[in-house]
């Protein structure tokens, strides 16, 4: 005959149809930013590794060298590294390869061996904690005078920096974010209390526990703190997509890789779930809240 | 049942809107409260129904001192109360049944103990066609009879009426008071608060008269 | 004044809750309007203070068919009508004289002659205590006063009120019909829906009948 | 003695306590967003306008060529280039300089006439519409073959997608912004009517015009939307002022020129007065639109 009906129907209330938009609209931007923090870690990592992997050893040529006394200086200076402490793989690049290097400078028809160009050599950390820069720097120097150490030191301070920055703006933004969503659930909450207030207050006197009144709001809340996060997780999901499309029509060697491990996708979808878990909290205390301040 | 000694009350930093009130109504007594608006007879059954804690005196419900009671056991105390608001305070947006059906919902009795109970007894008061009516649907009089209702329908040890009557004709009224009486008979005990004379003085029930905060007399009835 | 033409009102797809009332008023007159609860006084009412129109037939309000007057002009027709609700609808959060003195501001009065009139009036319904107390801290009496200055504040030439008496004593209901009969004398045309046979047979005015939405009978008098 | 109240309290409606925050939140990242688009916007002029300024011939050195031979292949290149519509200042790059460009491949000491060095024609557009590449680029490989041109046309064409990827999403976001804006103010609006439904029926019962009532909401709403708005902009340009003063840490080199121009700035306060007037009006045609509902 007579199905019950909801008690308290949050969702049917006005102020409270704006509730899913607010969530929906803070985990779409919290998703989104938490994933740009993420990609940005793990572009730092991979410039971090690539450039601290190792480093560039060149020595130019001395004007009027004989090319072998060029190989000696090369082979005093492989020799200095390979004996160096944490020093790993040590590879001399052909000339052809430098030649090759610089043919954006020097035009496509040049012989590698008409000019004097100066070696390369590449160098990888075996264990990059024991390696003492300096102290290698000033060997080679003696071994090799005139060599140019390239540890790519000023550029890894500039990108980590940067990359700090960002990480730090990421953080803010999701902390903001995270307050303004608890702000909403909170003063929503609040407000529908206010609103139902007479309802609760009539509940209150016939004899409802105040679990079964707080129950009835919090598992409202946390039907529109899903719906609310589950929408902006898969906007933000399509939105992230549809960037990862942008950037592969670009030249890859522009942009790097803009993906993320199966880990950091696990982590994203917790942003919502935590999102939902926060509402349904905060509707609880907030209903607990103004029920003990009834007699 | 109920016991009030030197009972004195506020709303807030206000002044006292009762002040001395000292009497005791023994179980399955059945009394009407009267006295000119504002006098105090909704504040004397705030009181009784745990609406609000006095400012001094004690009152005791249920041979409980209810400033004594703590808060875990106050809704199984407020179980056993039926009350009718002055001003009804149904759910808005629950159907005539629904409304009925809270006390025994929050007490958690079986959905068909409840069908046939609510029915049955919306019959009995006359909403027969208006089970499933939202009370903004409802005229005055109807909207009180739900009120009346869902106060009797959990059968509570201790029913108190604050102006029952207010909207409805003398006919109906006579029906309802002989609800109450049917109550009473079954061992409920009964406080209505009420201006209605031509009511008071067709039941022959004890009289309690407020008059600006104080209990000015109990009459044995309007036939004295 | 108020012309009722064969009037038929239904609720939204509904039942009639009113069918075939055929009546008229004459300016300056005063009638109570009665039958059992639910029988379709306030909706009669509703009809008269345009909150509804009629599903069919006519109802004419100071000589206008109400069914094509123009919503622009609604609200100086309404300004004309003062309203008493069976449920009072104060506003919550404004005082008892920003609530009387609602009417005024609409209609644009300036604020010294609004103060002056309005704490006169709810002097002489008993509020002088209760000027800047806000409606839910008001006894059911004292906000049922406050409804019936609001309705009557502006002068009104048509004067509507719905159990107007249902939550005061015998004495200030008489005052009341009092203040009723006073704005009649001065040019007011009254109507009054009430359950209150004590008010209707002390005061000898013409009776409206109704029974299950017709209007059944209209008697000259209680006296008759 | 009695002053009178708000009639119709919106400000004081739990629910509406919300707006503010709603809208401070909103402004502060359509600004932010904004900002950033701008910015994005002066920076792609920038790079383009540097990037179409010219372009840059390179004449490699064949085998065995004596210097005189290479002169008078660049002799030739800058005549062909003179003759050429549309094409402004040439000014052939001197051998040191090209050499000093060099060093960071063939390291510092090398002597910039031992070398066979290309030489490096730098040209600028006078009208860059008149200039046809393709024939011009045939004219110069006429003329001295082996003639390189980098137009950086690959690079630019990188840029400006890169970019109007990012423009295009900014657009997109501002939009998105102002849409969930807009519909709180609709949702929160249509709530406080729902809520203060009571008071508005008494009013229109009691003879209260519609303007009478929209008035007050319209007035309402106008001061929250501004408190809000103006918040959030305040904000907003705080935060502008810290990443300022963080890109002013890096390397200017690295990042190009962040201000914005008076117009831009102007353009962006237009934001929360936009904000402010979208709010108001939203309000009184959404209590129009209610009363309207009423008979
Ligand atoms: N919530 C409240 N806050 C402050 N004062 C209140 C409140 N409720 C009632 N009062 C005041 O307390 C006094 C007694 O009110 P009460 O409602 O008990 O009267 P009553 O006897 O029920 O009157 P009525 O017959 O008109 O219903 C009145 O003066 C009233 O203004
Ligand atoms: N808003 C509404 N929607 C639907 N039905 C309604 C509405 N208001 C009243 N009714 C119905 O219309 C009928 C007449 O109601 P009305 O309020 O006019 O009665 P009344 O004579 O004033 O009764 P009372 O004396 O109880 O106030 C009742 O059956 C009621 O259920
Ligand atoms: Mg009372
Ligand atoms: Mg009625």
């Amino acid at each position: 005959m007579s199905r019950p009906q909801s008690l308290l129907p949050l969702s049917r209330e006005p102020s409270t149809r704006l509730l899913p938009w607010i969530i929906g609209v803070m985990v779409y931007l919290a998703v989104l930013i938490f994933a740009a923090a993420l990609l940005l870690a793990n572009i730092a990592a991979n410039w971090d590794r690539e450039m601290s992997a190792g480093f560039t050893v060149q020595i130019p040529p001395a004007a009027g060298d004989a090319p072998e006394a060029l190989e000696a200086r090369v082979a005093a200076v492989v020799k200095t590294l390979k004996e160096a402490a944490g020093v790993g793989e040590v590879a001399v690049v052909s000339p052809e390869v430098t030649a090759l290097a610089l043919e954006p400078w020097l035009g496509p028809n040049i012989e590698a061996h008409d000019l004097p160009l100066p070696r390369v050599v590449e160098v990888h950390f075996a264990d990059r904690a024991t390696v003492d820069m300096a102290a290698l720097i000033a060997k080679l120097e003696e071994a090799a005078p005139g060599t140019v150490v390239d540890n790519h030191e000023f550029w890894r301070n500039q990108i980590v920096s940067l990359v700090g920055g960002l990480e730090t703006l990421a953080t803010v933004a999701i902390a903001l974010i995270g307050f303004t969503a608890m702000a909403a659930v909170i003063f929503t909450t609040r407000s529908s209390v206010a609103i139902q207030r007479d309802v609760i207050e009539v509940l209150h006197l016939i004899g409802a526990t105040d679990d079964y009144v707080a129950h009835e709001f919090q598992r409202q809340a946390f039907w529109i703190s899903l719906s609310g996060s589950a929408s902006g997780t898969v906007l933000a999901v399509a939105t992230l997509y549809l960037l990862g499309q942008l950037a592969g029509n670009l030249d890859t060697a522009l942009m790097p890789d803009l993906s993320l491990g199966a880990w950091q996708s696990v982590l994203l979808w917790a942003v919502p779930l935590l999102a939902c878990l926060i509402a349904t909290m905060t509707a609880r205390r907030t209903v607990l809240a103004a029920l003990r301040r009834m007699p | 049942m109920v016991r009030f000694e030197n009972v004195g009350m506020r709303y807030g930093a206000g002044p006292e809107v009762l002040s001395d009130v000292t009497f005791a109504l023994k179980p399955g007594s059945f009394h009407f409260v009267t006295g000119p608006s504002g006098a105090g007879k909704s504040s004397l059954l705030k009181l009784m129904y745990l609406a609000h804690r006095p400012s001094r005196g004690f009152v005791t419900l249920f041979d409980r001192d209810v400033t004594r009671v703590p808060r875990g056991d106050l809704p199984e105390l407020r179980r056993r109360i039926g009350v009718v608001f002055q001003d009804f305070r149904l759910v808005q947006h629950l159907s005539a049944f629904d409304n009925v059906a809270l006390p025994m919902r929050v007490a958690g009795s079986r959905e068909e103990v409840i069908r046939k109970h609510v029915t049955e007894l919306l019959t009995w008061v006359g909403l027969k066609d208006h089970l499933h009516a939202r009370p903004p649907t409802l005229s005055g009089g109807q909207q009180q009879r739900v009120a009346i209702a869902r106060a009797v329908i959990a059968h509570p040890k201790l029913l108190l009426a604050d102006e029952p009557t207010g909207n409805v004709d003398d006919t109906i009224a006579v029906r309802l008071l002989y609800l109450f009486e049917e109550l009473n008979r079954m061992g409920t005990t009964v406080v209505i608060a009420t201006h209605n004379r031509s009511i008071i003085s067709r039941f022959s029930h004890p009289i309690m008269r407020l008059r600006e905060g104080g209990l000015v007399e109990i009459k044995q009835s309007a036939a004295e």
